[in-house]
Parts: structure tokens; C-alpha cells; sequence
């Protein structure tokens, strides 16, 4: 094989062409300077399609085949078959942005679709095409808090259990805006409200929460949140997915200014974290929403269609004015998410959300009866997951566990965390045994 | 051909009962119910109405739309490939080295030294970059440099990108060449300048020939150069930015290495460094041991993390197969046939078409007629329109990148399409699209009364 | 809208060099060569051109036209699917339980003692079924029998299956009530007659009430009763082929367990039997050993076999989901469904529509028009028509099954589609129809000039 | 759960219908008489698509992990990703027969462009949409010779090689027709032109041979076989495959009437036998050709269109009179073999078949370096596959391969038959290693 086996050009086609243009060779249209010309090479060998496979195959296989209950942040449901089949036509995965939306109505709808979604499970009235992940989004929204709140200001607070990883990230996106972030106190899983109360002032711009949190407890006083932060004027931001908002309170509800998350938890598998970033704001900030947007109209004949809309908001027009930087999002992952949703519907979604409290119940309550377990750690109702305490190290004990086929976060010394969701499910039995093996 | 929203197909009120205390629940959820048979049908029928590489020419300048090959999709689909990112790396040694080898072969490709895979996007990219200039110019006692040098015909995304690293952007005009004008570069370079951020070849198209004289002009001034790799399939094989004297680049994988664009997105933007700006990358990176394993590990002075876990790992998943599919020979030969595109079909263009030479795209001027009526009208020859109006440095700009995919036969019929617009007059123009699934749609409706989900509508 | 041949967009000739002798080699090849990014936009324009099932509504009668879930896909393409006929039993225990497990299945759904998955379609099936009545006869020492008898309103295969197993078809009229006659069935029955071939419910979607009546009759005379699996989607849950009397039936798993009729096919055409005939099953058969393993065997008189090896597996793979996932409340939900949909359908639909009670299907009359231009027409509604002028025993008749997956509101376009077209006069209908990809073809000069390859065409 | 998840009526909707309907209960709609209702369970229970899915997949992981080189008339080639994306297109997969063409184009030009590649690869004017497989093939050939013949008669002869499943397929499709069966003997893997001279006669309808044979080997004299039908008044069948018949000498060439044979080949991975039944002949017998016919025609505007044509030969029409009872048949695979075939191109099909003769000439010149194996057993040229001697008893060694990891065919005391192709390539070193363990 030589060339791209995707350049279909032959020979005769290439020399009709050469001639056309009036040059000899390709390289002769190459107009770079001899001294920055590059005459090395890669030293990647091309390959056939089979043996292309075989390689990358060949690397993945080395991954152990671990029973996974790791969530914090990036969890896994079972994908209907639907979604991939739908997700993986043509015409939805090899196009891109919708710039022309007379030929693009397919996937704007769909976006449509997503928004409304959101707008649904929040109880907000704006929600965005996507942004990269949850931490990115909570970033975009500390942002839209220190541009539209109507005094200076550059505090943003965040709980003690968000990741360190997501924690970095919002460092890093609102350094240059001047903000600074600080992590404020939680007893028992929840948001402590004292604490709070006690380093908020006038000077913060955002307070964020989540719910469930990333250790799996459920908030149980999210509207005083909400109305402290909005005492100090500051916005309060939500942290969910839409498996969680479709049972537990409605984000607008306990007074949430913008809602964050990460919607992957809807049509992907686990994927080493990709994500589908959820930013859902009430509409007084709509012109202050960064991303994609969205809108229905009409076209030449009257008939429903759908556009992108509020552009100038966005970095193709406004430059180093737009609300983000941000252009290639998860438009696919949104898709995904979508049908995902309309597989499940109404009754399914919040079915599965309710299985989401069931299970860890029931798997700490199994792991409570293991002798050197104490679980859940938090005096709390769970979702997806929860802090088991364990009286052996709690690293040992999550290395114990691996080499039993098991994988599970160690978060300090003596706790580790579980998450289990209908993807995991069936392997409990086993992972309760190893924890007998292991534990005491 | 309306295809009903979901919601008006179906809206089901399901009030939750739960295992949860009443007051911890909401009280009720609405939403669209339908069977799989209708859920199958609604979006197959949306897929329909909906453009694609696969569905012809897409020439949208800038966005390199090639064809996405098929098997990166079932190496990406394979179970090993799914993991989470929280698995000890002794369990993920198979994702740990395909992130190695990957970073390798991005190293190789742009002639950098060490290459982080963790930004989602290639806007994430340059801003991942604008930290690492940061960081470095922080640690060498630098901390003053507040600009980011930007040339007007940049992708929005740069001066977005800089803005958002809390950077003043320093926008510097383009000499009538279309290139970078030496004059002003040298005018808003100073000791204030913390990095110009650079594409080449240019959205014209064009290679900045003096590029050697930048890198040093702005290495004289203590900056450090970025390479925006928008337009790296321009290159592959004939120059590498880490050998023109760029410090940081990013690739866009899902441009020139045909993942997908997804409607778009995910991308995928790696970012490459050279060696002095290593030790700054994001957290983790991947390292191979003394003894063959892979390990992640924090570079000593990382600028921390920008996305909350590893990026978009599927979509690397299908970069590092094409790669390695491609090899030297075929990234080499896309880079040829997709300059070869370019300037062929500038040829067969009847629009003038200024500036020049080009590599992988040009842009052609609409002269009198607007360019994005004339986008709309290209829509009824059945192919998707270039970028239009941009960049503006050209007057009414149909910005083309036909990409190594086309054959002969399909370029002639893409400038057909041109050929036929640029005789139609304004009339013609203004009312089309006429075959396409939708009319020309209002955007000052959408605008001015945003309707952004069915709870909006009637 | 015309997408081109393959052969129109590239020929290429390749001299065959090989490193066999010149004398066992041909010398050229001529074929279109081209690369991927061309031949996926090829199938994709194609298949856009394709009505099927996750189109819209796809009434064709006799044919079940069925949602067909994906997931069924997905457990036919793991690798353990994958194996070759001729592994050891020992080796492909897994393939073997699942063969085992959907004979299993299939004689609980059908009331059958014993089943084989080997007949690729159902019109195999009825193959199978008639070598196993003739091994059954032969047996006996009743070799003499040559005759099958056939209502006049059976699907075409079973004349062309009986045929092909040698036997003289004794066609039978319907009755007024579109039923078995009884007393035309008495007279075709005789010392002569093998079997008799029946649907039920038959063609007009009508039950053979007199069932037990017909199966005491052919019993009687020495024949077996034969059972036509199409319409078995009619009965699921309610009543069973074996309860009724019959010996012999095939299953149509494209119809009733919703794997894929893939354009026309592949189809999987089980067949069960009673115990009396179990000992003729085709070879190999799967059974259940003792010790709890599956392995093949050569049933003791078997009919040798009726495929090359075990039929078409990967079809039966996904039958077997399909019904594991819907199980007893699902099938009989199906059928419920099924039923409801084609009852409601014939009320809504203004032409006149004979007889009755209906179960999965109804047979309409065009009345006045030609039904083969009501169908045209339909297509113009954006509905694939129902199957048109057969079985003859209604006028211009409009076969229509609109299976469970139709949910009302669909039904109700689908009535509004026929009632247009039953108000239009017969020079719209003829010249319909005008909105599809292709207009009115012409059938004439296809079947004069027979053009059967890209080598006939100009 | 209750129900099908694929009948989408609410009970609103279903109170509704009934109502149209009138009547109280769909129960009332099932005009079955009570003595033959059914009142008893299947005992299958309903199950959640992840149910169903991992129900499915743990009975066949059962199934051992052998490397196949296995044979004998079912092959695996590499099947390039494409055919699988866009063979599960829901337009392709969730169609049925091309009733009606103005909606059926897109299947229409795919199973005309099928039959094309046929044409091209054998020569003859006539090939159909499918058959099942090759023995169903071979079988309808010999059925359309008793027609043809100008006189009467009832021998249909072929080689010994053939298995014995085919001719048990082929007795049972001829013997309504008073045909019988005959095996003609062989030399070294080829027709021995002699014997079977001695056995032909002018009551014999249809020769039949194959090239490359179920054995393996090339034929060197297939134009003296179609002489030797010729002499007869006897129609040539030839057995053979789309790779195959892309370098071997074109079937017209050597004077076949009739080719049938398996291009599942193409398109296909291992699946049990899954097939696709091969069926071309000469233009002369278009009239009597089994299965349907697809043919260019022009619409209403003149524009180039396709539809099913000649249906006058088929069952639905002909009925006990029709070419066959085919109606059912294998489009889909037809679909998959025939997108694999444009993305192999003639310069990749003629490599693949290239392939195919260098693969087992060299596997068998390693084989015979083992001590205890003596490859090729036949001293011709092969194609795939290859019969090898062995001094220890075949089905010994067969087992002993299989406790290594391997399949092989054992086809008689001291022959093991061994197939290679692009599919097991990889895995030639390790089975060269295990027969140097097990062969002596």
C-alpha cells in the first residue's frame, strides 16, 4: 500500500489535476521554505484496515478485566442497543456544526430535543447544546456568576467534596477572570450550613453544591443554600446529572441560578471520563450563556425549523468578547444522551433514579454485616454510591480487592467508595465475598 | 417532511414515587414516552434530513471535514477501551500505553517534545496552551507579560482562548499578501508580549513564509510562539511546527486525523510542547518506566488540570488508529492530495480567487453577490456550502477546503455548483434554498424571541 | 436523484498475475475500484432511497412487517456467535445450548414436540415439512401417497414446496366465508393424499374455525396436518399449531420474532413435529445428554438435510433474544396488539373491506379502482402499500397487516392514506406515483429486455 | 414489566381502539373456538434488553476459543468495517422484498450491482439475487437442468469430494424430480477425466465439479469436464466463490452452464454455515432461472430505475409451477458481500486471491517439516486449503490440536484437512508449533 487508502485519486486523475493547476508535482505546490522543509520521517508504518484493528486492539487487551465500582464523577448505566445503532449513522456522526441549518435539521432538532430535556429536569429555562464535562461547565458558570452579578466580587465556593481534578480545572478557567476559589466545610456528607454562612460575605460570586454529591450523599437542605447565597447576592449553582434531577428536587425549586453536570451518565459507557457537560441557567442570563444555543423558527414557508442561534454571543463572532472560548463541544454525546432519554422516557428514568437510591442501600447494608466494615460512613440517603469505613487501610484493602477481579476508590485512609448502578449490579454477590476475604 | 418533536408526539406525567422522604423528591417529571418502534422511526427520519461527509462534498474552510473512516469506530467500541478513569494504572496498562504511543506519534507528527492528550476540544487546546505560556513565564520570573499577540484573520477561538487566560489580545493587521505583516508584529511585540498565537498556513491558506523570522522576532521579544493546528493537514509530512520554532501547538484530532466531527463535537485537542515547557503540562501525563511499564505521574511544575478527568478518550481511541493505519506514506499522501484539491478547485472556480499559493484551502471572493446568499443557493446544487464571510480579509470570502477525499469527478461537480451560483442573480440568490428539507430559515425570529426548548413553544 | 452504478463511477481492468500457472488462471478482471470515502457515500445515497420498517408504516400483508429491535444485532455479532459448523460438539457447547434452548422455545410456542432450526426460510421449512411427511408415509408403507392438498388461498410456496418434493398439488376453493370448505375438502381427500397445507388463521386473516372438524378429516384419510407458520403472529399465547392438530409447521422467525427481513432476506424456517415424527428430523439434531451437555446426533431416520450446514444461524441467534426478551407476556402481548391493530385499521379504512372476524390481517377490496394503482398511490402518501390483488378470492384486493408496532395515531394516517386514495380518480391513480425517488417504472420492458447487469446496459 | 416493549399503545389508546372496534376486551378479537384455545404459559419470562443481552451472550460464552482452520465449504475472510456499518443501515436491514420499486431503489441497485459482479466473475449472462448456500445452489442447478434438457434423463453426477451434507441437500431437492445422485471418483484431488468418461452416458442431466474443490485443490482440466458434459447433451455445473473465480480460469471459459457455490465468502464472518447460494448461468436458460431477478428499466421521467423482474417464474405467481419455491432468500447477505467486494475492488480481490494460494502452499511446506506430516497430500496446486497426511491417526491429532487451542478437520484415518486464510494468518506459527508436539 502506498498513500492514503482514503484520497481516492488515481494516477491519471492526479496528472489531469496537476496539469490543470500547471505544475509538475505536488510538491511543487508545497510553498514552504528548504529551511523549515521537513525530510524525516514518523517511522509509523502504514497498515491495512485488519491490521490497524489488531494493533489498537492489541494495546486496549492489556487492560485488566476488573469488576468496576468506581463513580466520583463518571459513572455507567446500561446503554439501550438503540443508541449506538441510531448515534452511529452518517448522516449524525460525519457531519458538524449546524452552520447551514436548511440542510442540518436532523441534528438540530435533536439538540432541541436535548435542551428541552434539561430545561425539564432543571426547571430552569435555558440549558445550552453541551459543554465539555462537569468541571468545565462548573467553570463556564462561575464565569457567567463573576459577569453577570451586579457588584465586583471574586470569591467562589465550593464544597470540601468535589474532586481536587474539577476543583483544578475551575482554578484554571477563572484565573484569568481574577476569581478565586475556596472550599468551605461539610458535616456528614451535606453542606454545612453554619460553616457556610460563616465564610460567605458580599464578596462571592458563586456558591456551588451538589446533589447527589461526589461521594453519593443526597443534600438534604439545598434551599438554604440557595437562599444564602442569594442573601449575599451570589448565584448558586447546582451540581447533577439527569438520572439524579429526575427524582430529587428540582433544581429550580431549591433556587438554583444554573444548574452543571455531567449528562453522560446518559448514552455512553464508561469512557475514561468523557463527558457531556450540562449548563442549564435561569433566562435572565441567556445573552450570558456560553456555547451552543439552539432556537426554533420558521422557514421561507412557515413550516417549524430550527437554527443555531444567539451566535454573537460566541467566539466566531465576538472573539476575545464571547461568553467562552468554547467552539467543537459533545454535540455526538448530547445525541446520545437524547435517545438514551427517549428510551428510557418518563416512567424509565425516574425508575432507574430510584434504583439509584435502592442499591447502595442495599449493598452498604450487605457491607455493613462484613466484619471490619462499617457502611455507609454518611449518615445520609445515597445515590449511585457511598463511603464504606473500613478498619484495614483502606488503600491495602482496595488493592486487596483488585486482585480479586475489583475495582474501588480508597478516598483516605480508611474509607473507600462504592458506586453501583444497574451496570455493576450483578457482580454485588462477588464483591461482597471478596470484601469477606479481604476486610478483617 | 416535518418531523414532529418528541413532545408532540407524546408528553407523560409521571409523579415520582420514591424511596426518598417526600421532601428530598420532586413531585413530578414530564416528558416524551414512546416505544422504541417510534423512537427508531423519529430518528432515522432526522438523520435523514441532516448533511454529512458521507452524504457528499463539505468543504466548510477550516474545518477540514474528511471521510471518517468506519473501523476507528469498532476499535473505539471495544470493551477494553471502557474503563474509568480512577482504575489504578497497574489495571489500565493497555489505555496507558495507547495514550503513550499516541502522545509519541503526535510528538513525531509536530516535531514536539512531549504532547498532553487531556484537552477535550482544539479551543481547549489553546487554552491549555495559554496556561502552559503562563505557567513558564511565571516560573522564569515573568510574570508581567499580559498580551497574547493575535493576527486578525486568526481563528476566533485564539483571541477567545487568550481572553479567557485573563491575556489582553494584541490583534495585528495582515499584510496585503494576506500573510503576516512584519511591520505591525514587530509594533505589538514588547516586553508585555507573552506568546503570538499562529496558524500556518494561514486561514487564506497561505504559508507564512517568514516564519523563521517570526519565530525569532517574537523569541527576541521573550515570548513564545503557539502553533494553532487548525490547518496542520496542510503539512503533514513536508514541515512540523516544532522545526519552524513554535513552543506549544495543538492538533485538532477530529481535523486532521478524521475522527469524527459529530455534529459537533467531541473533538479531541492535544496539546505538544517542546522540552522547556514540559514540566508545566496538565496532570497526569503518561510515562513508560525503566522496566516497560506505563505510568501516569504529575509533571513537577504541571499547570494542573483542564478537564475534569482525561479528555475525550474515545475520540483518541480513533486518532491513534487512524495514525497508525495511515502511517508515514498515507498522512504524507493526505497532506499532498488535499493541497492538490485545494488548488485544483480554486482553478475551476470562476469566482476570483486573490492571494495564492495555496495548500489545503483557498478563499475565493462572491464579488458582488453576498456570500452567504450565494451558501444558501450552493445548498440547492446539493452540497454543503464553504465557510462564507470570512476571513475578511477577502470581500465577501467563500472560504474552500475540499480535503484529500474528493475525487477529480467530484470537484468538477463542486465548482459547477460555484459556477452555476456566480452566474444567478440576487433574486435567485435570496430566495434559495428551494430543494433542501428546510427553506431559508429566519434568524432574526430565532433572535429576537429565542424559543430554546418545546416548553417555549405553543 | 439518481445515484449512479458503481460500474458508471469506475472500471477498472486488472490483468490477473498470479503464482499459479497461466493455464488455471483467467487473464483480466474488470470491476470498480473505488476507495472508501466514495463507497460509503454510495450505500448511504442508497440507502436512502430504501423504505423499510424504521421508515413508516409497512402494512404488507402476509408478511409481518415488524419493528426489529437492535440489541438483537448486537448478540449476533459477538465472536463467540462466530464459530464454524464443523467445530466439535465439545468445543461449541455454547452455540449448542442456545440451538437446544430455542428448539426448546419454539416447541413450547408451537405446541410441537420436537423442533429443527435447519430450513433457511420459511419455504424451506415447508420443504423440510414435506420430506418429513413423505419419510413419515414412506415408513409406514405408505409410499403411495402422492398428493398434497391445498387451499386456493395459500401463500404460493406450499404449491411450489410440494411440487418440489414431487407431490401433485390437489388445489381446494375457499368457501363463501373465505374459509376451508369442508365438503371440497372431503372430496380431495383420499388414500392418495400426504398431507394437507394450511394457514390458520389463512390468508385473509380469518380463523379455520372448523380446525378440529378439518384435522379429524385428513386424520382420517391417512394424511398429516401441515401448518403454514406466516400468520403465526395472529395466535401467540392463545392457541398452538400442536393443539390443533397439526403434525408438521414452520416458524417464519423474520416474521413472528422480528429478526430483519434484510431486503427480501435472510429468514430462518424452523420446523416442528409431533413426536411421531421426530425420529425423521433433518441432521444434525441438537439434544441434551444426562450429564447436562448438548450434542449433535443423527436422528434415527433422519431426512438427511435440507441446508449445506445449520442454516442461517445468526438469524436464529436473534430470534432466540427476541423472545427470551419478551417471554410469555410479551409474545402474547404482541399478538393482543397485533390483533387490536388490524381490527381497528379495517374500521377506519372506507374501502370495502369483506368478511371477518379478522385477526393480524384483513383483506380490503379496491372496488372499482385497480389495486395495484392504489398501491402506487399510496407511496405518494409516504406509506408503504399493503400487498395488492391476492389472494383473488376479494376483488382488487388491499392485504393489509399493520403487525402490533403501529401505534394509533400512525393507524390513523395510515386509514387517512387509504381514504385519499379511495376518493381520487384512476388518472391520478395511474399516474402515480409522482414523489418518490423513482416515478411509475415500467415492468413491460424490464421482463422484454431483460437487462440484468451493468454488462447489458449501453 | 407487561407486554411488548414494541407495541407502543397506552391502555388510553387501547380503551380507544376497542371502543372503534366494538368491543370490550382485545380477547374478544381471537375468533378461536374454546377447545383449541390455549390456556396454559410457555414458562418464558420477560426481560429487560440487558437481560436479554447478557442471557443471549452467557449461553454462547460457552462456546471454547479455538483458532479455526476450519474449511470444507464455509471460509472467513477479513471483512472490512464498512460492510458491517453500513449493511445495519435500518433503510437496508428493515426492508423486505422490492414489491414495490419506486420506494426500493437503493436495494434494488445494490442486488442489481450484485448480480453484475457475478456476471463479470463467471462469465455467463445470467445471475440471480441468491440462493441460500451451495448446496441449495447446486441443487436448483440440477433441477434447471432436468427442465432444460432437450430429452429426458436422471443422472446427476459429481465428485466424491463433495460433502456429504451437499448431496444429501441435493438428493432431497432432486428426488421429487426422479433424479438420482452419483458420485464420480477422483485422482489426486482432481476429476479423473477417465472414470468419469466411463460413467457418463446420455441419461445424465448435469456434471458437476469445483474449483478450488471442498478438498482444497485447483482443478487442472475443468475444460475436458465441460467437454465431456457436452458430449452428453449434460450441463456443466460449476462449484466455486467470488475470490476464487477473480483469478482462477473464468467458469465461461471452460464451458460451465451453470455456476453455483458460496459468496459468503464475502461480506461474511464464521457463522455456522451461514451462506449465500451462488447462482449464475447462461443467458439461453433465463427463463428457468430459480429466485428473483433484479433488472434495469427506465420510470415515468426516463430515468434509469431497477425492479424485480420476471416474476412470472416464481412461486407467488407460478405457484406449483414456478422454478422453484424460493421466496425468502439471502438479500442481505447479498447486500454484504457485495460491499465488500466494491471496497476489495479487482485489484483487491485478485490480491486476496492471490493470497489464497500462497497461504496454504507455504503453510503446508512448514507442516511437512514436522516429523509425522506429509503436506500437501496432494500433489496439485491449492487454494485456501489443503489435505495433509499424517502417520498418527487424524482424530488423535485433531483432539490433541483442539486441547492446544486449535480446529482442524479430521477427514478420514490419516487425513487432517487444514484451512488458512487472511482470518487465521496470525495464528499459523502457534499451530505449526502445536503440530510439532502432537504429530509424532
Amino acid at each position: 500500500m502506498s498513500g492514503s487508502p482514503y484520497a481516492p485519486h488515481t494516477e491519471a486523475e492526479t496528472d489531469a489535476m496537476l496539469d490543470a493547476v500547471g505544475v509538475d508535482s505536488v510538491e511543487e505546490l508545497f510553498d514552504i521554505p528548504d529551511s523549515v522543509r521537513f525530510d524525516g520521517e514518523f517511522g509509523i508504518d502504514a497498515k491495512s484496515e485488519q491490521a490497524a484493528v489488531a494493533e489498537t486492539e492489541r494495546r486496549l487487551a492489556k487492560n485488566d478485566d476488573l469488576a468496576e465500582f468506581l463513580g466520583r464523577g463518571h459513572y455507567e448505566h446500561y446503554v439501550p442497543s438503540l443508541v449506538d445503532h441510531l448515534s452511529q449513522r452518517s448522516e449524525f456522526i460525519t457531519s458538524y456544526t449546524q452552520y447551514q441549518p436548511e440542510v442540518t435539521q436532523g441534528f438540530l432538532q435533536v439538540l432541541f430535543e436535548y435542551q428541552s430535556l434539561l430545561v425539564e429536569l432543571t426547571g430552569l429555562g435555558v440549558a445550552n447544546c453541551s459543554m465539555y464535562d462537569e468541571a468545565t461547565a462548573l467553570a463556564e458558570a462561575a464565569l457567567l456568576a463573576k459577569r453577570v452579578r451586579a457588584t465586583s466580587g471574586d470569591r467562589v465556593l465550593v464544597p470540601d467534596y468535589v474532586r481536587d481534578g474539577h476543583v483544578s480545572v475551575l482554578e484554571n478557567y477563572t484565573a484569568g477572570a481574577d476569581v478565586t476559589v475556596e472550599r468551605y466545610p461539610t458535616d456528614d456528607g451535606n453542606v454545612d450550613l453554619d460553616a457556610l454562612a460563616d465564610v460567605a460575605d458580599d464578596d462571592v460570586v458563586l456558591v456551588y453544591a451538589e446533589n447527589p454529591t461526589t461521594v453519593g450523599t443526597i443534600e438534604e437542605s439545598l434551599d438554604a443554600v440557595g437562599d444564602l447565597a442569594d442573601d449575599h447576592d451570589a448565584l448558586f449553582c447546582l451540581g447533577s446529572d439527569p438520572v439524579a434531577m429526575s427524582v430529587l428536587q428540582r433544581p429550580a425549586d431549591v433556587g438554583a441560578d444554573v444548574v452543571v453536570g455531567d449528562a453522560s451518565v446518559l448514552g455512553m459507557p464508561t469512557s475514561y471520563g468523557m463527558g457531556l457537560g450540562v449548563f442549564a441557567c435561569k433566562e435572565e442570563f441567556l445573552r450570558q450563556v456560553p456555547g451552543r444555543l439552539v432556537g426554533a423558527s420558521e422557514d421561507a414557508d412557515g413550516t417549524r425549523a430550527y437554527t443555531l442561534t444567539l451566535q454573537t454571543r460566541e467566539q466566531h463572532i465576538r472573539k476575545e468578547r464571547a461568553t467562552s472560548n468554547i467552539c467543537t463541544n459533545q454535540a455526538w454525546v448530547a445525541l446520545r444522551a437524547a435517545i438514551h432519554a427517549a428510551s428510557l422516557g418518563a416512567d424509565g428514568l425516574v425508575d432507574l433514579a430510584n434504583r439509584m437510591v435502592e442499591l447502595p442501600r442495599d449493598l452498604a447494608a450487605r457491607l455493613d454485616d462484613v466484619r471490619g466494615v462499617q457502611a455507609p460512613a454518611n449518615d445520609r440517603h445515597h445515590f449511585r454510591e457511598f463511603l464504606a469505613h473500613t478498619d484495614q487501610p483502606a488503600p491495602a484493602i482496595a488493592a486487596d480487592l483488585e486482585a480479586e477481579g475489583f475495582a474501588v476508590n480508597a478516598v483516605d485512609d480508611h474509607h473507600v467508595q462504592i458506586c453501583v448502578t444497574d451496570a455493576n449490579e450483578h457482580a454485588t454477590d462477588a464483591l461482597v465475598a471478596a470484601f469477606e476475604e479481604v476486610a478483617n | 417532511n416535518y418531523e414532529p418533536l418528541l413532545s408532540e408526539k407524546d408528553q407523560t406525567s409521571v409523579d415520582v414515587d420514591s424511596p426518598l422522604p417526600d421532601d428530598l423528591t420532586r413531585d413530578d417529571v414530564t416528558l416524551p414516552s414512546l416505544e422504541e418502534p417510534e423512537l427508531a422511526r423519529h430518528y432515522v427520519r432526522l438523520s435523514q434530513q441532516n448533511y454529512g461527509v458521507d452524504s457528499g462534498p463539505y468543504p466548510l474552510g477550516s474545518c477540514t471535514m474528511k471521510y471518517n473512516p468506519r473501523f476507528t469506530e469498532d476499535v473505539a467500541a471495544v470493551d477494553d477501551a471502557s474503563v474509568h478513569p480512577d482504575r489504578s494504572g497497574d489495571s489500565v496498562q493497555g489505555t496507558l500505553q495507547l495514550q503513550y504511543d499516541l502522545q509519541d506519534y503526535l510528538g513525531r507528527i509536530g516535531g514536539m517534545d512531549a504532547v498532553t492528550l487531556q484537552p477535550p476540544a482544539g479551543a481547549a487546546g489553546e487554552f491549555a496552551g495559554i496556561l502552559l505560556a503562563e505557567a513558564y513565564h511565571e516560573a522564569n520570573g515573568e510574570g508581567h507579560r499580559d498580551e497574547v499577540v493575535v493576527p486578525d484573520a486568526a481563528h476566533g477561538t485564539n483571541f477567545a482562548s487568550a481572553a479567557l487566560g485573563g491575556y489582553d489580545v494584541v490583534e495585528i493587521p495582515s499584510g496585503d499578501d494576506g500573510r503576516v505583516d512584519i511591520d505591525a508584529l514587530e509594533a505589538a511585540l514588547g516586553e508585555n508580549t507573552a506568546a503570538l498565537m499562529l496558524t500556518n498556513p494561514n486561514t487564506l491558506g497561505l504559508f507564512e513564509r517568514n516564519i523563521e523570522q517570526i519565530s525569532e522576532m517574537v523569541h527576541d521579544a521573550g515570548g513564545l510562539l503557539y502553533y494553532d493546528g487548525a490547518n496542520l493537514n496542510a503539512l503533514l509530512g513536508r514541515a512540523r511546527p516544532g522545526d519552524m520554532g513554535f513552543d506549544i501547538m495543538h492538533f485538532n484530532v477530529h481535523k486532521t486525523f478524521a475522527t469524527p466531527h459529530g455534529g459537533g463535537g467531541p473533538g479531541a485537542g492535544p496539546v505538544g510542547v517542546t522540552e522547556d515547557l514540559a514540566e508545566f503540562l496538565p496532570d497526569p501525563h503518561v510515562r513508560k518506566t525503566e522496566s516497560g511499564q506505563y505510568e501516569r505521574y504529575t509533571p513537577e511544575r504541571s499547570v494542573g488540570k483542564v478537564h475534569g478527568f482525561e479528555g475525550n478518550w474515545l475520540v483518541l481511541v480513533k486518532a491513534f488508529a487512524y495514525i497508525d493505519r495511515l502511517g508515514d506514506d498515507g498522512l504524507s499522501d493526505a497532506s499532498a492530495k488535499a493541497v492538490l484539491n485545494a488548488n485544483y478547485l480554486a482553478e475551476q472556480v470562476e469566482y476570483d480567487v486573490p492571494l495564492g499559493p495555496f495548500h489545503h484551502e483557498f478563499v475565493a471572493s462572491a464579488g458582488d453577490q453576498d456570500a452567504a446568499d450565494v451558501a444558501k443557493r450552493m445548498l440547492d446544487y446539493g452540497v454543503h456550502p464553504p465557510t462564507t464571510k470570512w476571513p475578511e480579509l477577502v470581500d465577501e470570502a467563500l472560504m474552500t477546503e475540499p480535503t484529500e477525499v474528493e475525487t477529480k469527478s467530484n470537484l468538477d461537480d463542486l465548482a459547477d455548483a460555484f459556477n452555476a451560483v456566480a452566474g444567478e442573480d440576487d433574486e435567485t440568490l435570496a430566495n434559495a434554498p428551494t430543494r433542501t428539507t428546510a427553506r431559508l430559515i429566519d434568524q432574526t425570529t430565532a433572535a429576537r424571541n429565542p424559543r430554546l426548548s418545546w416548553h417555549d413553544l405553543d
